[in-house]
């Protein structure tokens, strides 16, 4: 048995360190491929006190596989009484004082890259934005361009970008796994935090704070272009008409009756700031609908019918009168054709 | 003997015996019983939780009621299973370690097992009308907004059975202080002995911080004050402080109890007394001591700035140096002993390697910025079961093979003590491990469904299934138990050659335990007796009468009185005849403790005639 | 039982040792009305706040050294566990206030 | 009687609240109660702190505030704690007819103190409208100087049952050790109210 145990665990170390090599997970989600400044420094603090664990452990599990086969109770030997031993103080000192070198190389890049990553004294040369995160969607305000956006955050590559983040209601939290750590979204103060993301993509974005039935449902998307194509897509968005009339005869009624059933008293259209609803400026370029699902229209159609079924507990569910499929069909027909931007995530590469 | 007369009475007179108990060993079966039924019920929803887990986008239960459960498992699992089984070993063993009759307080011992029955009670009653749903931490203000009645539950379970934890947690104390054996000085107690005593000041300093916490969510969901309202100014902050600086001296609570079974069964079965006795002492009054200093470790996303972070980063990183070496004394006791192997001995083997991969990942978590990311992931979720079923749980059931023969006189089958093991262990690195991965690669907690695509999918598949082998192997156990009582080998006073006061009496011990106060020698007394003397203690007195104290059905009485009155506070904000219902329950309870102290009870005497007649 | 001849019998060493105690209890008390009074008479007068803050916290400290030390007889012989935990409650009674003050703000 | 605790000069010990067993845990017992009582209101002194300048509109510590009441109720409250050590210098004196009237001029101090607190309380409800649902600020004054207040409540329910019990019995090795705990748990919710008059009332006045 004393050997099997000892076996298993090596196995178990020898799969983890191969799922480690390999990478795991989806790249455009996992922390363990960083693409991002946040996740690397991160990552840094994951790798090397795992080196060191392991390590301990390898030493651990010598002393406990040679003690399990060498001191087992011998046949024959069944009075055998053991010496009594009390201590033995240059043990004890060793295993104290290595230990605390140990950590000590642990806690103090832990403590300078806390620092760095909590650094905001260069905000204002970046880009800033405001985060509001809602049961359960997220709004993003980009402080200072007139351009509001909800669920898909667009950033440059090379550069950092503030987030100034509150919460409307409960409490979530903000993470990229790939670009950066989490942060809480607290209603009653704002969090700062910047991401800075290395190579261009759309990045899985999701709430990791308990905030209700559909937190898991919570997702978002960041994507990350070039810095041009960035500057590209700030200028098409600050040039979005709002009051422009769709050209299809669908869209158009669709529009109607976006204003018509009130949806216009929640969801602005252009860059308001107001965030009962999400903006639903971009519409037609967002990666999803919903933040879950395929972005297409027979799904948006599914979420105006009976948003309750998709994300359960939402704030949309009973705000409107109840609509025809034919109805909901026309406003899926309007909000799709808002295509802003030739900016896209699935230009980005999604 | 006493034994046997007590298998004759009918099952009433048994019953009755058991409610109006102020035997600390009475007590502490009672506990186990209560901790073990609801084991059995946070094992169940965490079964369901992984059946809903097992393929992405499943809908086997919906997004509240999962949100439901996974409060209701973790809430249970903490607070209703794992407390109470190791306060009722601690109830069990303590008082025969030290050499004592009783315990200090044995009225308020058992008013304290039924505060924390009614609690677990309160709380699980509330899945018939909605069970809490803002996980186990239950921030605020997620926990304002929550409809119904489920969190009313949550808060006044919890006040109930921290009420009873606390008073055990005192009662506890004054025992070791002033009831060992003539002998039994600090430095000779067992370690099970002193890891009791560290917890109880734990449990003193942490639970009312708790206490606290929950009145002001009390008051904020039933009578509209504004502590956590951030529209009149409160602050949620404030309820993650309250519950995190009781909630991290909270898992050490757990822990450290278990880590003295472990003292307790590494010595007997390596038949080596333990090594660096002194350091391990030492090292427990470390960890609860740092344990004081850490809580913010759960909250390093919240934003409290770099200062707070590093500090409480640093602090973390600490604990390992006294777990450290509390692992290389058990390690160096194995080493050059004489290792008898067996169920009690599996368990604690296993949980050495366990144990320190939970430690390991603690401290990995303990690096703030590694933290941004582990933080509310499968990572977490991992780091704890690893910690708490591969070092509480395991202890558990350590203890239970272990001190099984003492508290019910038969010994455990041996072979379904080693299936249940093996399946279980197997079960449980399968279930937990892979979630250390799930978590990195971008699972967060706490989810309903995870989407297709994302790569989530085999992992939480084999997690799924190693709570299928955990399950198997607790009902093998459960089938042991029941066979044990059936036919289980009966146990003679010291089945294990082990070295302490619990072995030299009778199993079970008779209701006084000792018929004469033992005189102790040194660390590790029956050993000592066993090696120098004539392998029985001496006594440090006398045979004369014995003083015990009378039982009572007041703390059940009492106890009913709270259960009332809460379900008063519960339903009053829905209606004000509810507060009828609070006035009834105050006034049992306030009724009978005046009557407790209105009535005089000097307990009884049993005679030195009484004790010589037992005497075989 | 009649009180006055019990109380003459009484080993008059102890009672001695009693009244001793109790003028010593009399002397904290004074001093503790004394302090309170300076610290009232501090705020009424509108000393500046640097100023009058720590020294109000401080009489507060002294106060309730005396009130554990004389009146709850924390210095006596056989106190030393009441001690220890006291301590220890102090002790995370401090952290939780030093929280609270400074970093449940930003 | 072999069990009878009752004293008479020959059995008078020297401390008779701590001759017994069982007086000792109690005593014991209540210090450690103590202990954790520190960390139950350090929790709402915490709260309170964090929240005192949050009032939402509403008034403040130095709209509500007025010293003279409360410099009264200190002294009420410190001088119930000498009575009270007056009564226990008594009961190791073992007179119990003086040890009586000392705690029960403590009761009397107790009660007008709490009398004054209700008022008090009433004067801000009535005058300003300030309750506990007002603003956080509300919340947390009512809740901390509330649970002092109710441990007033619970003590002098404590002590006036035990004096009424006793009233016909004298002292005894069982009811000594009863009066010493109170006693005990009396000074304890004095401190906290030092605390109180110091922080809320003292510290609310400066600004
Ligand atoms: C029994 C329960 C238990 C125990 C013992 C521990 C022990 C430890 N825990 Fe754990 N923890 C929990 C139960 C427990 N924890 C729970 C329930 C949660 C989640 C709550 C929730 O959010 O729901 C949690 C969460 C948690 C977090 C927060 C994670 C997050 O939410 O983001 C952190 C962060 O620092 C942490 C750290 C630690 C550390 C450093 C230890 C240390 O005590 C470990 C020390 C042990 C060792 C290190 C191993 C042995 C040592 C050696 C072999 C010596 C050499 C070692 C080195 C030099 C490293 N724990
Ligand atoms: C003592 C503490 C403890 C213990 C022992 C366990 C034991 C287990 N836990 Fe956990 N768990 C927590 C404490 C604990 N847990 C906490 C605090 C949380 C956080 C909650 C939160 O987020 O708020 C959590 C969360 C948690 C999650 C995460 C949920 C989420 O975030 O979405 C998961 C998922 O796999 C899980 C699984 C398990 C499993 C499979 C076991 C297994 O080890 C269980 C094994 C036992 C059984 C399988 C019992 C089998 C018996 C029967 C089936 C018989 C039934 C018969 C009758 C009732 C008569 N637990
Ligand atoms: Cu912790």
């Amino acid at each position: 048995m004393k050997g099997w145990m000892g076996k298993s665990k090596a196995l178990l170390l020898f799969t983890m360190l191969a799922l480690f090599l390999a990478g795991c997970g989806k790249e455009n989600l996992t922390a363990l491929e960083p693409k991002g400044y946040g996740a690397e420094v991160s990552m840094d603090l994951i790798v090397f006190p795992l080196m060191i664990m392991i390590g301990v452990f390898i030493v651990v599990m010598l002393i406990y596989v040679i003690a399990l086969v060498r001191f087992r109770k011998k046949k024959g030997q069944e009075d055998f009484i053991p010496k009594q031993v009390e201590g033995n103080h240059k043990l004890e000192t060793i295993w104290t004082v290595i230990p605390i070198i140990l950590v000590l190389f642990i806690a103090v890049p832990t403590v300078f890259a806390t620092f760095d990553l909590a650094d905001d004294s260069q905000a204002s040369e970046h880009i800033n934005v405001e985060v509001t995160g809602n049961q359960y969607w997220w709004h993003f305000n980009y402080a200072g361009e007139e351009i509001v956006t909800s669920q898909d955050l667009y950033i440059p590559t090379g550069e950092r970008v503030y987030l100034n983040m509150q919460s409307s209601d409960v409490i979530h939290s903000f993470w990229i796994p790939s670009i950066a750590g989490k942060m809480d979204v607290n209603p009653e103060n704002v969090n700062t935090m910047y991401i800075e993301a290395n190579e261009e993509g759309v990045y899985w974005g999701k709430c990791a704070e308990l905030c209700g039935p559909s937190h898991s449902l919570m997702d978002f998307k960041v994507v990350v272009v070039s810095p041009e194509e960035y500057d590209q897509w700030v200028s098409d968005m600050q040039s979005v008409d709002p009051e422009s009339v769709p050209e299809d005869a669908v869209a158009q009624e669709g529009q109607e009756l976006f204003e018509a059933n009130s949806c216009v008293a929640c969801h602005a259209i252009g860059s308001s700031p107001a965030a009962t609803g999400p903006n639903l400026t971009n519409f037609g370029d967002r990666s999803t609908v919903a933040g879950i699902l395929e972005p297409t229209k027979e799904n948006l159609v599914d979420w105006i019918m009976d948003p309750e079924s998709i994300k359960p507990g939402n704030k949309m569910t009973g705000a409107y009168p109840s609509i025809s499929e034919e109805e909901a069909n026309s406003i899926a027909e309007y909000l799709m054709q808002l295509k802003p931007s030739e900016i896209t995530p699935e230009s980005a590469g999604n | 003997m006493s034994i046997a007369t007590t298998q004759k009475r009918g099952f009433g007179a048994v019953l009755w015996d058991y409610l109006t108990t102020v035997d600390h060993k009475k007590v502490g079966i009672l506990y186990l019983i209560g901790g073990g039924f609801f084991f059995l019920l946070g094992g169940l929803e965490a079964l369901i939780i992984r059946i809903q887990l097992i393929k992405p986008e499943n809908d086997f239960i919906s997004a509240g009621l999962y949100n439901e459960m996974i409060t209701m498992h973790g809430t249970t699992m903490i607070f209703f299973a794992a407390t109470p089984i190791l306060f009722g070993l601690m109830n069990y063993i303590m008082p025969l370690q030290i050499g004592a009759r009783d315990v200090a307080f044995p009225f308020l011992n058992s008013l304290g097992f039924w505060l924390f029955f009614s609690g677990g009670i309160l709380l699980n009653l509330s899945w018939f009308t909605g069970a809490p749903d803002a996980g186990w931490t239950n921030y605020a203000p997620l926990s304002l907004q929550s409809p119904g009645h489920g969190i009313d539950y949550y808060v006044m379970g919890l006040q109930l059975s921290g009420a009873g934890t606390l008073m055990s947690g005192i009662n506890f104390l004054v025992t070791i202080v002033t009831m060992r054996a003539p002998g039994m000085t600090y430095m000779r107690m067992p370690l099970f002995s002193w890891t009791t005593f560290v917890t109880s000041i734990l449990t003193l300093f942490a639970f009312p911080a708790l206490t606290v916490g929950l009145f002001l969510m009390m008051f904020d969901r039933m009578f509209g004050t504004a502590f956590f309202d951030v529209a009149l100014g409160g602050n949620t902050v404030i309820w993650q402080h309250l519950f995190w600086i009781f909630g991290h001296p909270e898992v050490y609570i757990l822990i450290l109890p278990a880590f003295g079974i472990f003292s307790e069964i590494i010595p007997t079965f390596a038949r080596k007394r333990l090594f660096g006795y002194t350091a391990m002492v030492f090292a427990t009054f470390l960890i609860a001591f740092l344990g004081f200093m850490v809580w913010a470790h759960h909250m390093f996303t919240v934003g409290l700035g770099p200062v707070a972070n590093s500090i409480f980063a640093v602090a973390t990183m600490a604990i390992a140096v006294p777990t450290g070496i509390k692992i290389f004394n058990w390690l160096l006791t194995l080493w050059g002993g004489s290792i008898t192997i067996n169920s009690a001995m599996l368990w604690t083997l296993a949980f050495i390697p366990s144990f320190t991969i939970g430690g390991m990942t603690g401290v990995m978590l303990g690096s703030s910025v590694a933290d941004y990311q582990y933080h509310d992931t499968y990572f977490v979720v991992a780091h704890f079961h690893y910690v708490i079923v591969g070092g509480v749980v395991f202890a558990i059931l350590a203890a239970m093979h272990y001190w099984w023969p003492k508290m019910f006189g038969r010994i455990l089958h041996e072979g379904m003590g080693k299936l249940a093991f093996w399946t279980f262990f197997i079960g449980f690195h399968l279930t937990f491990f892979i979630q250390h991965f799930l978590g990195l690669m971008g699972m967060p907690r706490r989810y309903w469904v995870f989407l297709e695509n994302q790569g989530l999918d085999t992992g939480n598949l084999i997690s799924t299934i190693g709570a299928f082998f955990m399950t198997f192997g607790v009902i093998v156990f459960l089938i042991n138990v029941v066979y044990t009582a059936v036919k289980g080998e009966k146990a003679p006073a010291d089945p294990w050659d082990a070295r302490t006061l619990e072995w030299t009496i009778s199993s079970p011990p008779a209701h006084y335990n000792f018929k004469q106060l033992p005189l102790v020698r040194g660390l590790d007394p029956l050993w000592i007796e066993k090696t120098e003397g004539n392998g029985k203690m001496t006594p440090a007195e006398p045979l004369d009468e014995i003083h015990m104290p009378n039982g009572s059905i007041l703390p059940l009485i009492m106890t009913f009185g709270f259960f009332v009155a809460s379900l008063g506070f519960i339903y009053q904000s829905d209606h004000k005849t509810w507060l009828l219902v609070v006035y009834v329950g105050m006034a049992i309870a306030l009724g009978s403790m005046l009557i407790r102290s209105l009535k005089d009870d000097h307990g009884h005497h049993i005679t030195k005639e009484e004790l010589e007649r037992e005497d075989d | 039982m009649t009180d006055n001849t019990n109380t003459s019998k009484i080993n008059s060493f102890q009672k001695e040792k009693n009244k001793d105690e109790m003028r010593k209890q009399i002397v904290t008390f004074a001093l503790m009305i004394f302090f309170t009074m300076i610290a009232f008479f501090a705020v009424m007068m509108g000393v500046s706040s640097t100023f009058v803050i720590p020294l109000i916290l401080v009489l507060a400290l002294v106060q309730v050294g005396f009130q554990f030390y004389y009146f709850m007889h924390m210095k006596d012989k056989g106190h030393e566990v009441p001690a220890s935990l006291m301590y220890g409650g102090i002790f995370v009674a401090f952290l939780v206030i030093l929280t609270f003050v400074a970093i449940t703000w930003w | 009687m072999s069990h009878d605790h009752s004293l008479n000069p020959e059995t008078m010990p020297q401390d008779p609240s701590k001759a017994t067993m069982e007086g000792k845990h109690k005593f014991l017992g209540l210090w450690i109660f103590l202990g954790g009582e520190t960390v139950l209101f350090a929790c709402l002194f915490g709260t309170y702190l964090a929240l005192k300048n949050s009032t939402a509109g509403g008034p403040s510590t130095q709209d509500l505030f007025g010293l003279e009441l409360v410099f009264l109720m200190t002294i009420l409250l410190l001088t119930s704690s000498l009575t009270s050590v007056y009564a226990i210098y008594h009961m190791k004196n073992n007179d119990f007819k003086k040890m009586q009237l000392w705690f029960g001029i403590t009761a009397l101090l107790g009660i007008s103190f709490l009398a004054c607190e209700i008022y008090e309380f009433a004067h801000y409800i009535h005058e300003y409208g300030f309750t506990f649902r007002s603003s956080a600020f509300g919340s947390a004054f009512y809740a901390l100087v509330g649970f002092h207040g109710g441990h007033v409540v619970f003590g002098l329910s404590w002590l006036i049952s035990i004096m009424v019990r006793n009233a016909k019995r004298g002292l005894s090795l069982y009811n000594a050790p009863k009066y010493n705990t109170f006693g005990l748990y009396w000074h304890f919710i004095d401190v906290v109210w030092v605390f109180i008059f110091t922080v809320v009332y003292l510290m609310g006045m400066v600004s």
